[in-house]
């Protein structure tokens, strides 16, 4: 990475190497275009708003994490806005059940990974052989929801039982199985060493964390399961010291999620040790124009560093 | 007063009036500067804590700096809404979504509106009755009881040119039957450069159709189930659009390519469904 | 409390009650003029400064963590501010140690609560020593420093280690002893039990949460430990969620700590079940006058709620 | 160009130029238009990555929105940058502090300085050339070859009436002595309605109590162990002020109040120590 100085911003592209070379990035064995993905929970429900968000510029969709039968989640409010970038929801991990969510992507044609997350071990097989003859990457299995009881969190703070699902997965398919992981009680970097040896393919870095507000005129709590989960720019550098660290700790990689709004966060992650990263609360903020603008951020650095491809700055920071 | 910026922040508000509309509609008046500014087929997202949290379109008030909603009274939600009393708060935050687009160059609009489908309608008709000459209203209801905003649309309209056509289920009122039947009947008669309309989405349908058989422009705002308002969680989808966000309020082109209204909607979990016809 | 209309702000105050004792409240024996206290860490090892900030209108000064040898702290930066009322802090608890701050505040004359932190079960008799002849209130142990090995954190993830300290330290002061925990990798709820049990009079919740910021210019970590913990407004939601299970769990009082920036915030932490705050990163945004504001802002809500004391709004929220 | 808004956030800026001031003195000029705005005795906090960060004086430049530093070769922190090159990179921070206040009042000002410490009286040099009609300056070095900023201050004050007084320690140019004892002898020739001062504080405490002597108001920036540059960490405390939010200016008053001026300083730890007399 060459050092040098005016803001990749101001330059001009200099199209040395096609841009889509650059951005194009191998993730536990699948090829995406660019290493942009849409964070579970964010318009994830809709093989056509899949289709829309891949053509808006995205490598690869996350669905929202499905469960084996449908939830309707928590009453409203569940999305709470904090101003300043940051969000706090409890949605109850509504989701249409696996079912119905299998005879929606039916005819999927686009790089995308289910979410999955059960309440019990043997949730695990049957939501994967609901999934494994469609036409996706893989899955990415949420043990990180921070505010369902007995699903997402509770799950992850239990080393023992991380391991027997993800082998309990691992032994039903052959496609990549990512892990999400986040701030719960358990040390994350001995639960990434769990998970790279249990045989899970990659890792992502991380989840909402377990917060609160209150509404001062009332004395209430807003959200109304009381308890969600922060997002946005306030979990951005708590996601960036938790991709250091795991990608420092474990070979498998690592996906950044936390707080990326800008190009400048996404390099952030990428120099932390991000081979991919997700977009969530970014949406409600700057909208789907946000993928392509981060994109073409992320293409100008690279160019001004004079690297050919942003593989090349994965883990950077490591060095120092 | 305070000066609010962020619009997705919920913003507590008093309810300083409340207007008894119908046996089963109320509007709350509130000060709230954000809201008072709302385009017409905006709407805000109304807290009632501890409740719900419901999508409700912004209403005019002829205060200065306020606005209100308008709430049918029909499941948990809306009933816990409806039963708030004067100076109760509530939290609103928005005004969210696109809006129904008016020019000077739309010298015969006609509105069409169903139940609490006219709100927008009414802060619409506000603006038309500030830039062009005349305006048609049909206004539909079951009941003679239930016939909203008449008496409001005749004052915001009473400075030009207007027709209201009231339609009553039951015939009590108006012309017997629904807003479509007296809009069937006026299309063969008059001129229209573009329909607005609001209401329930079977209703917006017909509206839709006749509107192509008879080649006017048109503007649906459409609803659908809303989680986050704020075009993250796709509960409000309908085919590759964001209702929330995209929306509320599509032209015929885009309709035209949606294949899901008037047959689709998504349930709280997502599950999609089909509209019975009755 | 009244629920009813207009801004606290634009209210005139009614000077029904004196509003010193609508504010004054008892702390683990202790008798508060305020509930504003100094959070640990900020301007806190000078006794003319501590004279300043009491005339400021605090209600207690909590020390900066004083260990038993002198300490220098990490290189700079040490502070880094993240745009956004957000900071992240590596100061390697720098402090004079014990020796030359008990000769510091020899003639101390203000409420002045000590926080100490220890890197074994054996420091800590020697600190309780030092000061306990001392005019002093009490004490913050700090067990959730989240960025200095073998110290605080490392402490309070080690449940059995936190009980020894306790009994350690309550065996050897007559004087009132507050707990800080932050988010480390031990169930916050479990601790506070713990730590109730142990004997502890009140409980600080939340110290900052391990973080880090890499520049994207140079790819280097800012600050020179590379990890720090990250204080200010991001920290809100986590802080407010804490105080109010911690809160609910435990019968000894809690003071709220992490984003409290106006007399918002402050009641916000109040009614999730805080006796009292402490104040950190919103000087670094507002200065010293922020006390001042936070307790005119405090006062008047009271006054437009009805409540004649702060006490009747403690732990609000948990009726909902 | 960047438009920056957050003073705090760290900024990379690039070194354009170096200019060798001494053999143990260096300037390196940046673009930062924050920087350029700095008010004189305002400094900026410089990350040196992955080695220190340093609080710096401003120092002024000739080029539009440009600013600089001038640092001397002292320890590991200040070498490490000394030994920047041109196209390096470093952070800077703030401008932070307060500032020398003057105003048309002031129309016989003194300024004194010693070592870097004359960085923030040429920013100071270069408003009073604007706004008054003559100005005096002391500058202290050790050696002919560490004289700092002579020929700039020559030009800077160019169109007023200047006098420039150099003393080394050596003799080996100006007045052999230090710029305490050029002060006591021009003081009893000259009149002077304000001293301005920056440099090391042993010599600060003597300037000041020659002010007090002469009944001249003064101000002083002081320098202090410097961490957080905002307030919040108290390393730089001084009695009950902290130099980099209250100062870095103080004048008589304050200064006369301050039982640890010239006395004690604390370090890294916060441990006080007394200054040593040689
Ligand atoms: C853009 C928009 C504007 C609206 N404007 C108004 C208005 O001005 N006045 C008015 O009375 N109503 C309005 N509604 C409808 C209103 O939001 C509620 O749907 C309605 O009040 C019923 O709520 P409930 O909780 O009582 O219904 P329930 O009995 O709980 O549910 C009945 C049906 O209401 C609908 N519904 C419930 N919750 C929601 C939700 N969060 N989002 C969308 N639909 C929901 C669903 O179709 C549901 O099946 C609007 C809806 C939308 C999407
Ligand atoms: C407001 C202010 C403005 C300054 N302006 C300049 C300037 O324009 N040019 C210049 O060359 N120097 C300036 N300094 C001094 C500079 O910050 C360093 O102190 C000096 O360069 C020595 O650093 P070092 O790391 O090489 O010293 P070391 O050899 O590590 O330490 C020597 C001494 O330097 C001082 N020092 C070290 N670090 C700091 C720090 N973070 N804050 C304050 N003092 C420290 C201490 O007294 C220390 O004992 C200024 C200091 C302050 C407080
Ligand atoms: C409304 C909402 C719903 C979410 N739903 C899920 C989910 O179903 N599964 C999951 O693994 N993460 C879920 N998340 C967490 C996000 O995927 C992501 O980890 C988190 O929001 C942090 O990223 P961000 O700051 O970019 O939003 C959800 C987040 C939000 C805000
Ligand atoms: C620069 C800095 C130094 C700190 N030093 C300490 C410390 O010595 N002991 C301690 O218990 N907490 C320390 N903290 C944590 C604060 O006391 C507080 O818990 C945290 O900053 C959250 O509060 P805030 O958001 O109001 O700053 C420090 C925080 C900062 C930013
Ligand atoms: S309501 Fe959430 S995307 Fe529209
Ligand atoms: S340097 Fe931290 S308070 Fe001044």
């Amino acid at each position: 990475m060459k050092n040098n100085a005016s803001s990749p911003t101001t330059t001009n592209i200099k199209s040395i190497y096609k841009s889509s070379n650059m951005l194009s990035i191998d993730l536990a064995g699948i090829h995406l275009r660019n290493p942009l993905l849409l964070a579970s929970g964010f318009l994830g429900i809709s093989q056509e708003i899949f289709n829309r968000l891949y053509n808006d510029g995205l490598g690869a969709i996350v669905s929202k994490s499905i469960s084996v039968s449908p939830l309707d989640g928590y009453k409203g409010p569940t999305v709470v806005s904090l101003g300043d970038k940051g969000y706090l929801n409890a949605v109850g991990l509504a989701n249409p059940g696996s079912d119905v969510f299998a005879h929606e992507i039916m005819n999927n044609q686009i790089p995308l990974i289910v979410s999955i997350v059960g309440s019990s071990q043997s949730d695990f097989p049957k939501l994967i052989s609901k999934f494994d003859k469609l036409n996706i990457l893989g899955y990415e299995i949420n043990l990180s929801c921070p505010h369902v009881a007995k699903m997402g969190m509770e799950v992850g703070d239990d080393p023992d039982l991380v391991t027997k699902i993800i082998k309990t997965i691992k032994s039903r398919t052959k496609k990549p199985v990512i892990i999400k992981v986040g701030i719960g009680n358990t040390d994350i970097l001995k639960l990434a060493t769990i998970i790279q040896e249990s045989g899970a393919d990659a890792i992502t870095a991380i989840n909402t964390i377990r917060a609160m507000i209150i509404n001062v005129e009332t004395g209430m709590p807003i959200l109304s399961n009381k308890v969600g989960g922060l997002s946005g720019i306030p979990l951005k550098p708590i996601g960036v010291r938790c991709v250091y660290e795991i990608s420092k700790k474990v070979d498998i990689p690592v996906i950044g999620c936390g707080g990326i709004f800008t190009w400048e966060d996404a390099i952030e992650y990428v120099l932390a040790g991000a081979t991919a990263i997700e977009l969530g609360s970014v949406i409600g903020y700057t909208g789907l124009k946000a993928f392509n603008q981060i994109k073409l951020g992320i293409t100008k650095y690279l160019q001004k560093k004079d690297c050919k491809s942003i593989k090349e700055i994965v883990g950077l920071a490591h060095k120092y | 007063m305070v000066l609010h910026t962020n619009i997705d922040k919920i913003r507590m508000v008093v309810i300083e009036e409340v207007i008894e509309e119908t046996p089963s509609v109320k509007t709350f008046v509130f000060d709230d500067m954000l809201s008072s500014n709302a385009k017409p087929g905006q709407f805000l997202m109304i807290w009632i804590p501890r409740v719900e949290e419901l999508p409700m379109s912004v209403m005019i008030s002829n205060k200065k700096n306020h606005a209100a909603i308008t709430i049918r009274k029909h499941g948990f939600g809306s009933t816990s809404l409806f039963e708030k009393k004067q100076n109760d708060q509530i939290g609103v935050r928005g005004p969210y979504g696109n809006y129904f687009s008016i020019s000077k160059d739309v010298k015969r609009p006609l509105l069409v509106g169903g139940g609490t489908g006219l709100v927008p309608l009414m802060r619409l008709a506000t603006l038309i009755s500030k830039i062009q000459e005349r305006c048609t209203i049909i206004m539909g209801a079951q009941t003679q009881k239930e016939v909203l905003f008449k008496d409001l649309a005749e004052e915001i309209l009473s400075k030009i040119r207007t027709k209201i056509i009231v339609t009553t289920e039951d015939g009590s009122y108006g012309i017997k039957g629904v807003v479509t039947d007296a809009l069937k009947y006026i299309l063969k008669k008059e001129q229209f450069d573009m329909i607005y309309t609001c209401g329930p989405e079977l209703m917006m349908v017909s509206i839709y159709n006749l509107s192509v058989t008879h080649s006017i422009p048109i503007q649906a705002s459409l609803e659908r189930y809303m989680k986050c308002g704020i075009g993250i969680c796709a509960s409000c989808c309908i085919n590759d659009k964001l209702v929330c966000k995209d929306g509320t309020v599509f032209n015929d082109n885009q309709l035209s390519k949606m294949s899901e209204f008037g047959k689709v909607f998504r349930d709280k979990s997502g599950r999609p469904s089909n509209y019975s016809f009755n």
